[in-house]
């Protein structure tokens, strides 16, 4: 079992999922209520990461983030080295894949809060800051919780981007699924194993704690009468 | 301009638009003045609440209160629901789901530290008559309760302008009446325009210090209860009011018209012209039972007929009187129609008081 | 036509007519082009699949329809052979060679030698060095071992990226993601990738030789048979020396 | 058992249970009733209705209609909604969203084809008169015609019980006098009971045959509107009924008590020993002014007064009238009060009918 | 550009919304107003082919499918031939990456369905499948739509799985994520650039056409006053 690559695993998905929920929540919410030109362009672009091939996207980014390029050349040039073969590469790479998967339910739960419910925080008096977190994030709720539960699980199982730009460095890049690959190539079916009943009893038992969490704080949210 | 009389009108409306919703209104009221607005179902009432409110924006609108401009189209200015501070109930309540009743009402006091703010959201519930359930959801809540969350969450935003509609409805009279006298308190201590959109119009006649009735977007008629209940300016206001003694007749000169087969004397014709057809009211004030028999034929105003139905609803029995063709409808106590011995197919005898007799365009 | 072929009634029976080949990456060019020419020379066709070798020792293994591999190492088909699923006795059929490479903007000089990899070591200049896995790649474990002969994998060591396969580690060179990089000479030379990068051939006694198996699956029928002869024939040689590869004398 | 009459009982209802909506009622109605149930606010009337309908289950209970049972805890009978065949006009409405109004009703009737459903239902809709508005969707109609739909849609699937929760509440008087007649002469052609929730009183008296009262679960009284009106069991009822004068009193004999300083007559004290604090409810119909001055001191049951207080409604104006210490209500129409110069502080004396006076248990 | 690649594609993507999209639709009103017992435990399987690394889920449907293993000899035993290496493998093996792209979004547009309008069906007579047909699709419709635009585009793009299971046989199982990465590996960037681009334009044009259809057929289902 390599401990490593399952606490690096973890890391990913745990700041994928803290960076990009609260993204993808103003990005539902301005798609869902937001007077956007050009809406439904920008939701087929959204929904793009989860059309390309990963090793597509993957090489795209290899081209994109190598140093001799325009923009790994400026991130080098700021931060002293470019994004490939590094944790903020694959980090970057996991939100841009996992974009969709996160606005989409959050966009669907915003569009299903009752327009009235909405007015009336607004002439109670609550900014539209305040509305979002007192009404509608907690109405929004189960939505939430989807998006959370399919961008962690998407991350902790990502594949095909990762194995083109991350390059396989132990503590680094080398993330489970990248792990168990390896040891399949192997031929350690063993090892492959062992690894996939970890991440599966992980995974399982995260995806059941959030959608537990998602029936506790949701309760009354369907209540609409 | 409104504003004529001291410069404090407190609240003026004016939206005109022609589609979606055909609105053309003018309505501004005093400072203090509580406004009750009713008119058929579908006649635009909560529209104007929710321009009022900045929820529903007309093509073309004006709307201040105290001076201050919320929305002028002309001008662009368009305030925000929150910047408008009003105090919203909507006809569908509108609760917060997901809160409790007594969250639901602090949450409209949020400028407020959460010490007091929960506290004062517990004395509101326990003056719309709520305590012990400030802990339940709105879903677990019965129609009536629900209602009354929502008004003590309008009253929470110690607003500029209330707003009501239909604040009532869903309550029974032991309800209702407390949380009336709280409205009328209510009223008297806060010096602000209330506007109350309500269906019955005993309650408007009882809280209101003027009435607008509203039809196809339109204003009707505004003014004091007895005004539109007395002087209404078209049937449909009438019949709005309660009123249902009305007749086709024809005028005859300054002080007389003739209807069915009565020539009756009026306190005045207004600017109806002789030979002119008119639409007559007979208000429930000018109708008095006389005694049958009794041989005033030659006096004005004296009809004799007979007692067609009677409906009974209470304390009170509705005679439906036939005189000659003029059907006329009148509410008496049931104590005057025991004394009386008013039966159906009884012969009676009205006479009608010339100065209440009122006149309207005909239908 | 050939799509037409694939989605017709008969598609069935022209799949056992043109038989399927499986073979490592490193392996691509050489192959494509001996496929044109046994075209050429026979009028028969084969379709080439091309993959990292352990994932299509796999999906022999389950049945997959490759008729012949052609492998990046010897120890998979051996593999493939004890699970009994060969017609007769692997191959080693070619050895491949390794080169260094970079693209042409690093900053790394090329050399047999690895004498401008040791200088930009020391001068720091080297992020990434790039190579095959190499537990599962030959390429891989060669790298790996002409760098521990040149006594530069200590300070290598931290650096190393690793790709799927070599084709995968070319790509990280060739697109400058990696500053160096160990690859098969076959892809180095190629046309495609040789306009992009600097290589030169690493001292081969830096590392074991690199021997490519070959064998026929079970059940191969004549034509698939054919075929592998054909690569082995003084055709295929030819085509594979001029790929970089050198040929075991059989 | 409850269908003693003639085995007609068209619809039984008995639930019980404590928690968490505390119910104890047993309601039986006669095909062809109209009963109406009124309650405070939070009484489970919804409750009730929802039993009904097979929306709620109620821990112990037993329903059925027309000699089918449609539940029955103790034999594990519970049909679903679908088998119950009700009409029921939800308080909220609950429209299907998604569809214009004739197809919300015309879904009501799957059973039949679709051309005949599609007349059916606009005739329907024209029934609830909203003819013209049949293609919209529910968020493009105002709470009256949602509700109108609402109607229409529970009257579409030829239900063998009525239930209606407030179908009147949000549509305004004009409106709502043809909703009623067409109620009641459905109430008329339809053999079926129908369960009227409502909250006005005056309504529930004119329409229906018996009003159930419910509080906190209980069926407090059920009976004749009259039989309500006049001899409410409690206080609770009696209010709820309209009526305010009430007044603590003792018994004193067979035919008398003391309330205030008075010693009045009464027809009966009923069961109520000499000696028993009493709470004594003075209906309006056995109120009746008389002239001041005149000297009936002597006369049984003659009190004076002063009028404290008039509101005016409309026709009316309602007396508060103090007679050393006993308050009395009084409505009149505002004729009488003009005829009689009733005004605020002037004395006024009434006779009270002895046979009308109703004692009920002290509070 | 490689037609062949680019239709078998477009029919394994069509095949799979076309199978998956009515099994999640009941699935997921099962989980949202059923009485399931141990409901987190079957979302959390649901979710599962999300979390596995798509290369272990490909791996273990290889072993399960090939002609040796029970499943797969079963199977063979049937139809005449195992499913690996076919179409029929990699359309199972899309049915079940795609599962939870299908099941959560339906699933969350059922619960957001208030109560009373179900229960006013059920009044109004409409048997559970009628109201399922009448009120509750209608009105999840946005939560449908969003599955089927996941699916179809998840499929579009699918490639670790179809990579072991597949073997990239030419108008059997290359699809165009295959035959974009072989471009790839063969440094032939032109011709995988072209086949992205092919790709990527007509998912965008299928998610804006789905999503088009959401707006029109959802229309006044967020109207709940
Ligand atoms: N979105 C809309 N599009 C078109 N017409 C609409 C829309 N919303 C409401 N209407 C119409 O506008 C008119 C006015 O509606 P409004 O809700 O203001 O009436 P109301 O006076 O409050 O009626 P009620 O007493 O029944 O609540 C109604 O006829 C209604 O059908
Ligand atoms: N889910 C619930 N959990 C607990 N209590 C509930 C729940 N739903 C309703 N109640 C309570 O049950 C009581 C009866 O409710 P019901 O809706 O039947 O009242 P109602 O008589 O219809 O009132 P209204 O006239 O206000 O509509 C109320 O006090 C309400 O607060
Ligand atoms: O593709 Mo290989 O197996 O690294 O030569
Ligand atoms: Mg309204
Ligand atoms: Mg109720």
């Amino acid at each position: 079992m390599d401990w490593q690559a399952f606490s690096l695993t973890l890391q990913l998905a745990a700041w994928t999922v803290l960076l990009l929920v609260p993204c993808a929540m103003l990005i539902a919410r301005a798609l869902a209520w937001g007077r956007v030109p050009m809406k439904s362009g920008i939701e087929a672009l959204i929904m793009l990461p989860l059309v390309l091939p990963p090793t597509v996207l993957g090489f795209y980014l290899l081209v994109a983030f190598s140093p001799q390029s325009a923009i790994g050349g400026t991130i080098k040039s700021i931060f002293g080295s470019a994004p490939v073969f590094s944790f903020t590469g694959i980090l970057i790479a996991s939100l841009i894949v996992n974009l969709p998967f996160a606005v989409q339910p959050i966009q669907r739960a915003f569009e299903g809060i009752p327009r009235n419910v909405r007015e009336a925080a607004f002439v109670s008096g609550l900014s539209p800051w305040q509305t979002m977190r007192r009404i509608e994030l907690p109405l929004a709720w189960p939505g939430i919780v989807s998006a959370i539960a399919l961008t962690f699980a998407h991350t902790l199982g990502e594949f095909g981007v990762i194995l083109l730009i991350g390059g396989s460095i132990p503590g680094e890049t080398r993330v489970l699924s990248i792990a168990i690959y390896d040891r399949v190539q192997a031929f350690d079916i063993a090892g492959a194993g062992v690894m996939s009943a970890a991440l599966l009893g992980f995974s399982l038992l995260s995806i059941a704690i959030v959608h537990t969490l998602a029936r506790r704080r949701g309760t009354g949210a369907h209540g609409f009468q | 301009m409104v504003s004529s009389d001291d410069g404090c009108t407190a609240l003026s409306i004016e939206c005109r638009q022609h589609a979606p919703i055909p609105l053309d209104v003018s309505i501004s009221t005093r400072a203090g003045e509580l406004l009750a607005l009713i008119g058929p179902s579908g006649s635009g009432k909560t529209t104007v609440l929710r321009s009022v409110a900045g929820l529903y924006k007309p093509r073309h609108g004006r709307i201040s209160v105290g001076g201050e401009s919320w929305l002028d189209t002309d001008k662009n200015i368009d305030m925000s629901p929150q910047q408008r501070r009003v105090g919203l109930v909507f006809q569908d309540y509108a609760l917060f789901p997901h809160l409790s009743a007594v969250d639901n009402v602090a949450l409209a006091m949020l400028d407020v530290d959460s010490v007091t703010r929960q506290r004062r959201a517990e004395e509101l519930l326990a003056r719309v008559h709520l305590n012990g359930l400030s802990h339940r959801r709105p879903s677990q809540l019965s129609g009536g309760e629900r209602q009354r969350v929502a008004l003590a969450r309008a009253l929470a935003r110690d607003p500029k302008v209330l707003l009501l509609d239909e604040p009532f409805s869903a309550v029974d009279r032991m309800t209702r009446e407390p949380l009336k006298q709280e409205l009328a308190s209510l009223h008297r201590a806060l010096d602000i325009p209330i506007v109350l959109v309500t269906h019955d119009i005993e309650e408007a006649q009882a809280l209101a210090d003027r009435i607008c009735v509203l039809n196809k977007g339109n204003v009707m008629q505004i003014g004091a209860p007895d005004d539109l209940r007395l002087r209404p300016r078209t049937v449909g206001v009438a019949r709005l009011m309660g009123q249902d003694s009305i007749a086709a007749a024809e005028v005859l000169g300054a002080t007389h018209i003739r209807c069915g087969s009565y020539i009756l004397e009026v306190g005045s014709v207004g600017d109806h012209e002789a030979g002119a057809k008119v639409t007559v009211l007979f208000p429930a004030d000018c109708i008095s039972i006389s005694d049958v028999g009794a041989e005033h034929t030659a006096l004005a105003n004296y009809l004799h007929g007979r007692i067609v139905e009677i409906v009974a609803t209470g304390d009170f029995k509705t005679l439906l009187m036939d005189f000659d063709g003029l059907v006329l409808r009148l509410k008496v106590t049931a104590r005057e129609a025991a004394q009386r011995n008013l039966a159906v197919d009884a012969k009676i005898a009205v006479a009608l008081d010339p100065e209440g007799v009122h006149l309207m365009r005909a239908e | 036509r050939d799509d037409k072929a694939a989605t017709s009634p008969s598609a069935e029976t022209q799949q056992q007519v043109v038989p399927t080949v499986a073979a490592a990456a490193s392996l691509r060019y050489a192959l494509e082009e001996i496929a044109a020419r046994y075209t050429k020379a026979t009028g028969k066709h084969v379709k080439l699949t091309f993959g990292a070798t352990g994932n299509l020792v796999h999906q022999i293994e389950a049945g997959a329809p490759f008729q012949v591999l052609f492998a990046a190492d010897d120890k998979s088909v051996k593999k493939l052979a004890a699970g009994g699923n060969t017609d007769g006795e692997p191959v080693v059929f070619a050895q491949g060679e390794l080169s260094v490479a970079a693209a042409k903007a690093s900053p790394v000089a090329i050399d047999s030698e690895l004498k401008g990899l040791r200088e930009a070591l020391a001068a720091g200049k080297v992020k990434s060095i790039a190579i095959a896995n190499p537990e599962t790649a030959p390429y891989g474990r060669a790298g790996r071992e002409a760098l521990e002969a040149s006594g530069l994998l200590k300070e290598a060591d931290p650096l190393i990226v690793t790709g799927e396969n070599i084709g995968q580690t070319a790509t990280f060179v060739s697109t400058g993601a990696a500053d160096v990089g160990f690859i098969a000479r076959s892809l180095a030379v190629s046309k495609e990738l040789e306009p992009l990068i600097n290589s030169a051939s690493v001292n081969p006694e830096w590392y074991k030789p690199i021997n490519h198996g070959m064998a026929v699956v079970k059940g191969a029928s004549p034509d698939a048979k054919a075929f592998a002869d054909f690569v082995r024939g003084p055709e295929g040689r030819g085509v594979l020396e001029a790929n970089g590869f050198s040929v075991p004398k059989s």
